[in-house]
Formats: C-alpha cells, sequence, structure tokens
C-alpha cells in the first residue's frame, strides 16, 4: 500500500503516466473506429427517428463526461489542496480542459440533434442549459488558472472555485428545473424510450461510449505529462 | 522567544533563500539586510505568518506559529512595505481602526497622545492623503506605541523619514528592547541602538 | 441515410474536436522533451 | 465585537468619503435597466413579462462592479495584510466586510429598484415582488462575489476573470429570484452564508501569500 503513496510525487508519476498512456489510447482507437462502424453502418434506421439518433452514440456520452469531469476535477483539486499534493492539483487542470472539450461537443451535438428532432437549434429545457452552465463553470476554472503566473497559486484558487463550483452544481441543476417547469412553454420532453431498441443500436452506444472514456483517460493521462514537464522546465530554468 | 529552523522560501518557481536559522531571545533586535530580492520581506512575511516556508519551520515560546494562530497574532505588530493607511481617513482614525480591527477600543485621547509622540500632533486630524510619505510611515509606527506587542517585525520602516523621526525611532526601539522586548529591522540603514542586543541576519542575492 | 447533414456535422465535430486535442497534445509533448 | 464594530465603521466611512463608487455602481444599474426596453419594442405587456429578469440581471451586473472596491483596495495599500494577522477570526473579518459591502452597496441596489421597476410599467406588487426578492437575494450576490474577488485579487484582466467566475455561480439566486420565489431565494441565501465566507477566507489568504 505504502509505495502507493509515492505516486503523489509528480517526478514519480510522470514515468507511470507515460506508460499508462498507450494501454488507454490503442483501445480507444480501437472502439472509436468499430464504434463508427456498427453506428454509422450496422445500426439500422430507426423507424421512429430516422437516422439522427446515431448523434446520440456521442452526445450521451460527451453528456457524461463533462458532467463526471468536473466532480473528478474537483476532487483532485480538493486533495491537492487538503494534502498539498501537486500531482493531484495537476490533475485536476489537466481534467478541466477535456471536460470543457466533451461538455462543449455534448451542447454541439445535442444542438445537430435537436433541430431535426424538436424543430430547434436550442431549446431552453432544463437538461441543455444546466449543460451550458456547467460549460461556463469550466470556462471560469481555466480562466482563473490560466490568468495566474504562480503554479502553487494557481492550484489553490482552483481547487476553493471548483469546490465552490461543485457544491452549485446540484444547486443550479435543481434551480434549472424548476425555472423550466415555471414556464411550460419552453419545455420539450425527450420521447422517452420504451421502443424496444435494436441490438446493434445498444451495442454501438456501449462501444461509442467505453471509446470515449478511453480516450479521456489517454487524453488526460497525457496533458498531465505535459503539465509535469512543464513545470520541471520551469523549474530548471530558475 | 522565536526561533526559526531551516527556513526555505520559494517564490513562483525560485528558491529565494534556504536554510535560515535563527533564534530571538528578549532584548534582541535582530537587522535584516541584504540585496533586493533577497528574501527580507518575504522572511519578515514568513514570520508574520503570512506566507509559509516551503520547508523549516517558526516556533513562538516553543510552538509553531500555525497551532498558535491568533493567540500569536497577538504577541507581533508587522509594519510592512507598504504601510496599510487608508487615504481618505485621517492620521487618528487610522489609527483607532486598526486598533479595533485587532480588537481593542483605543480611545481618542490614547491614540492622540500617540501621534503627538511621534511627532503628528498637529496633523493628526487631516485625511491621509495630504501627508507626505515620511508623515504616513510615522502615522503607521504609532501603532507599536499603541499596542504593547512583544515581537515587532518592521520592513523599511525607516524609508523616507527625516533624520529626527528616525533618532526618535531608535529611542522606541530601544525603550522596547529595555522592557524585554524583540525587533527585527529590515533596513538598509544603520541602526545605533544603545540599549538591547544588536544582532544581523544577512540574506543573500 | 434522413437528416444525413446532423449526423455527419454531430460525427465530424467530434472527431475534429478529439482529432484537434490530440494533435495539441503531441505536439506540445514532442516540444516538452529536449 | 470591538473589531465588527470598527471594521463596518470604517466601510461606511470610506464608502461615504468616497462616494464616486457607489454612485456609479448605481447609476449603472439604472442605465443597464433603462437600455433593455430601448432594445426592444416597448409594448407594455412585453416590458411587464421580462421587468423583473430585467431588473435582476441588471442588479447582478451593477453587484460585479461593486466588487472592484470589496479587496483590492485593501490588497493594494496593505491593509488586507494587516487585517490577515490581527488576533481575531479571519472568518468574521470576511463576513463582516461582505456584511459592509451589502449595507453600502446592497442596500442601494434594493432601494432604487423600484423606481426602475415603474419603468416597466407594472403593477403595485409586482414592484414589491421585485423589491422583496432583490432584499433577499443580493446579500447571495454579495457573498458569491466575494468568493471570486478574493480568489482574483491582483491578476491581470481581474475584471473580466471575476465575471466569468462569478456569474455561473449565480445562476440559482437568479432563477428563483427573477422566478419571484422568495423562499427559495432565501434558502440559497442560508447555504451561501454557510459556505461564502469560508471559500473567501480561503480565497484571500492564498491570495495574499
Amino acid at each position: 500500500m505504502s509505495n502507493w503513496y509515492k505516486y503523489a510525487s509528480p517526478v514519480h508519476l510522470h514515468p507511470l503516466a507515460s506508460r499508462l498512456i498507450p494501454w488507454f489510447a490503442i483501445p480507444a482507437a480501437i472502439l472509436l473506429i468499430a464504434g463508427l462502424y456498427v453506428g454509422l453502418v450496422l445500426a439500422p434506421t430507426d423507424f421512429q427517428q430516422g437516422d439522427v439518433y446515431r448523434v446520440l452514440f456521442i452526445h450521451v456520452p460527451a453528456a457524461w463526461i463533462g458532467m463526471f469531469l468536473y466532480i473528478l476535477m474537483a476532487v483532485y483539486a480538493a486533495i491537492g489542496w487538503a494534502y498539498n499534493a501537486r500531482a493531484s492539483s495537476m490533475m485536476a487542470s489537466s481534467l478541466s480542459i477535456t471536460g470543457a472539450l466533451f461538455t462543449f461537443l455534448a451542447l454541439l451535438t445535442g444542438a445537430l440533434w435537436g433541430k431535426p428532432t424538436w424543430g430547434t437549434w436550442w431549446a431552453w429545457d432544463a437538461r441543455t442549459t444546466s449543460t451550458l452552465i456547467l460549460l461556463f463553470l469550466y470556462i471560469g476554472f481555466i480562466a482563473l488558472q490560466s490568468a495566474i503566473d504562480d503554479p502553487r497559486r494557481a492550484d489553490r484558487a482552483g481547487a476553493v472555485l471548483a469546490l465552490v463550483g461543485v457544491i452549485n452544481v446540484p444547486i443550479i441543476y435543481f434551480s434549472v428545473q424548476w425555472w423550466n417547469t415555471l414556464h411550460q412553454g419552453a419545455t420539450i420532453r425527450i420521447a422517452s424510450g420504451t421502443t424496444t431498441i435494436a441490438t446493434p443500436m445498444l451495442v454501438a452506444w456501449l462501444i461509442m461510449s467505453a471509446a470515449c472514456w478511453l480516450y479521456s483517460v489517454a487524453v488526460v493521462l497525457s496533458r498531465l505529462c505535459c503539465i509535469i514537464e512543464d513545470r520541471e522546465q520551469l523549474e530548471a530554468t530558475q | 522567544m522565536l526561533e526559526t529552523t531551516h527556513l526555505k522560501c520559494v517564490r513562483g518557481n525560485r528558491t529565494i533563500f534556504r536554510d535560515v536559522s535563527f533564534a530571538v531571545r528578549p532584548g534582541d533586535c535582530f537587522r535584516l539586510t541584504g540585496p533586493n530580492g533577497s528574501g527580507k520581506t518575504s522572511l519578515l512575511r514568513m514570520l508574520c505568518g503570512l506566507l509559509a516556508p516551503a520547508s523549516g519551520s517558526i516556533r513562538w515560546h516553543g510552538a509553531s506559529i500555525e497551532s498558535l494562530g491568533e493567540e500569536y497574532f497577538s504577541a507581533i505588530t508587522y509594519l510592512g512595505h507598504r504601510p496599510g493607511i487608508k487615504d481618505e481617513l485621517t492620521a487618528l482614525e487610522n489609527l483607532r481602526v486598526w486598533c479595533g480591527l485587532s480588537g481593542i477600543e483605543l480611545s481618542h485621547h490614547t491614540a492622540a497622545s500617540a501621534l503627538e509622540r511621534i511627532g503628528l500632533g498637529e496633523r493628526m486630524n487631516l485625511p491621509a492623503r495630504f501627508l507626505s510619505e515620511g508623515e504616513r510611515r510615522r502615522a503607521a509606527i504609532a501603532r507599536v506605541l499603541v499596542r504593547q506587542s512583544p515581537l515587532w517585525l518592521l520592513d523599511e520602516v525607516l524609508t523616507s523619514l527625516d533624520r529626527t523621526a528616525v533618532e526618535a525611532f531608535q529611542s522606541l526601539i530601544e525603550d522596547h528592547l529595555e522592557g524585554g522586548g524583540m525587533a527585527i529591522v529590515a533596513t538598509h540603514q544603520d541602526l545605533q541602538l544603545s540599549a538591547g542586543r544588536s544582532q544581523r541576519i544577512e540574506l543573500a542575492a | 441515410m434522413s437528416h444525413g447533414f446532423y449526423v455527419w456535422a454531430a460525427y465530424g465535430a467530434a472527431l475534429l474536436l478529439m482529432g484537434g486535442e490530440v494533435l495539441v497534445l503531441i505536439r506540445r509533448r514532442r516540444k516538452g522533451r529536449p | 465585537m470591538v473589531m465588527l464594530r470598527w471594521l463596518v465603521w470604517r466601510e461606511v466611512v470610506l464608502a461615504w468619503r468616497r462616494k464616486s463608487d457607489v454612485l456609479s455602481m448605481l447609476a449603472f444599474f439604472a442605465i443597464i435597466a433603462s437600455l433593455f426596453p430601448l432594445g426592444m419594442d416597448p409594448d407594455t405587456r412585453l416590458l411587464r413579462t421580462i421587468a423583473s429578469g430585467v431588473l435582476w440581471v441588471s442588479a447582478l451586473l451593477a453587484s460585479l462592479l461593486g466588487l472592484g472596491r470589496l479587496f483590492a483596495g485593501d490588497y493594494a495599500d496593505g491593509t488586507l495584510e494587516q487585517m490577515l494577522i490581527t488576533p481575531q477570526p479571519l472568518l468574521l473579518i470576511v463576513a463582516g466586510k461582505i456584511f459592509a459591502q451589502w449595507l453600502v452597496t446592497g442596500i442601494p441596489l434594493m432601494l432604487i429598484s423600484p423606481l426602475l421597476a415603474l419603468q416597466f410599467g407594472l403593477p403595485s406588487d409586482g414592484v414589491r415582488m421585485i423589491a422583496v426578492s432583490l432584499l433577499v437575494g443580493i446579500p447571495v450576490l454579495n457573498l458569491v462575489g466575494a468568493v471570486g474577488a478574493s480568489l482574483t485579487l491582483g491578476i491581470r484582466g481581474g475584471g473580466a476573470i471575476v465575471a466569468l467566475i462569478v456569474l455561473p455561480l449565480c445562476v440559482p439566486v437568479l432563477v428563483f429570484g427573477a422566478g419571484g420565489n422568495v423562499p427559495l431565494v432565501g434558502a440559497v441565501l442560508a447555504l451561501t452564508m454557510v459556505f461564502a465566507p469560508w471559500a473567501a477566507a480561503a480565497g484571500l489568504k492564498i491570495s495574499v501569500e
């Protein structure tokens, strides 16, 4: 157990992270290709939605990852702050970029799904709106960290902001939902998927989800290595 | 007694000093010298608990200053590089507010007599923005008079003071040391003290 | 394919974003090494 | 108690002697709220429906403008350092400063809001609703704003970043406030009162070091 502690130090973490990257990147690439094939070619056209539903193979994992990475980021940032573990703070910085990217992707694919399905690019429904606010929270975190020159201060300030943000997320979600029921006019409910899902659809969705998760692990680890290298270089030059 | 062991200071990614150890006993006055950028201000801010040392420890009567917290803060008076004088308030109000923030109710009379002693008697009711740099400095120095704290941490307090003010200030420190007080003064100027034990900490660039 | 534009746009955007991120990271890591 | 009394006295006197800060914030509030009708068809029915949203967004932006005076001045002249090393709990000092900020900026905002609400042709109970929701909600803006101000102290481009981090965090209070649900605004206020002073105190320590 005790030898795990050494990975809290960036110097020891870097080789481990570099070695792990291919273990996630290669399966991610393979699954992505497989998922694209199953999702775009093998899965049949839905008799209700047509082909638009294929967008959901990316949209749903992207939304999940965007949400999950924010919480994970807050946890890492908090650990980094409380235990003065620099590697953990660097992990939080690394997660923020990928999380923001997936949140943005979720919004974009959501719009591309919404236009043919709901007839509008953007609906102020509860889920879309909370995802938008989540993207703003990510942007605030990234902007704050990139504006602070001292990396230690950036880590800690980011941790406070991430913690405040993560406490706020459920409240934001609740408030947006309440707002949505207040203004019934804007509500568009997603047709609940009671229609039997064809197996290739389910398989495509599972494969694409796995590919996205593996991809984000690989990318986050890789950026973590970049951040460790950057900071080591800074220390070496001064 | 204030005791530091192997203090190390890192700002940004630069190590400014390392292995700074000394002990300040009642009656000691430490003069802190060193070229610009050698970390005099950082060391003083560390001793205040404003800046956490990258490694090493600072102990006050044997207990680390982080664990003492507010108890330690009541034992120190820190005059920073930037004096913390509000332009909109008069010297008198500045002094009383400062004491008030420390939880001490300072009467108008006590505050006025302290300002008189430091040579601001006539101008204590002017908003601080009409005071000269040296007078603002004096208004800050008046704080050490009204709060009887055993340890003074003074950062470049002599800058822009005229000769009479410097002499007055030296006699203040002498009184303080004779009464068993301690002082750490970062300054480029010489201090000629006839009381207490003078020591020096030299920080290298 | 019905609504082909939307499907291709969504997949195109996803691949572009992910590919872009990978490219940026590869370049950053190359630069990081001496 | 001595400390809190002097702290609040100090903040109020400072605000009074530098009235332009607060007055320009109030003018900003009035101008934004008046620009909305100019940007659209000033149809009474439409104005009535957007009134509370517009006033809330304007109050939010104006309170952001007021944040500049909260910590930055004290940071620049060294007073904040002194506050951090007084033998008083930092949490109490931060809470006192936020309270004073509400006193000198929040209350005036709330007081002129009914005047601005009249521009939108609201009936008197609509005006009252907005004033009450601002009364309960503006402290939340001050509290959350203090967290943002503390974290961005002394940063380049701090003003824009304060807006970026504070605005998304204000979504719940904006939604409940503009929606006229005072109990929920009160709940958000209670929660913010627990977390925000703590976060702002932590932010100050981080920024001053």
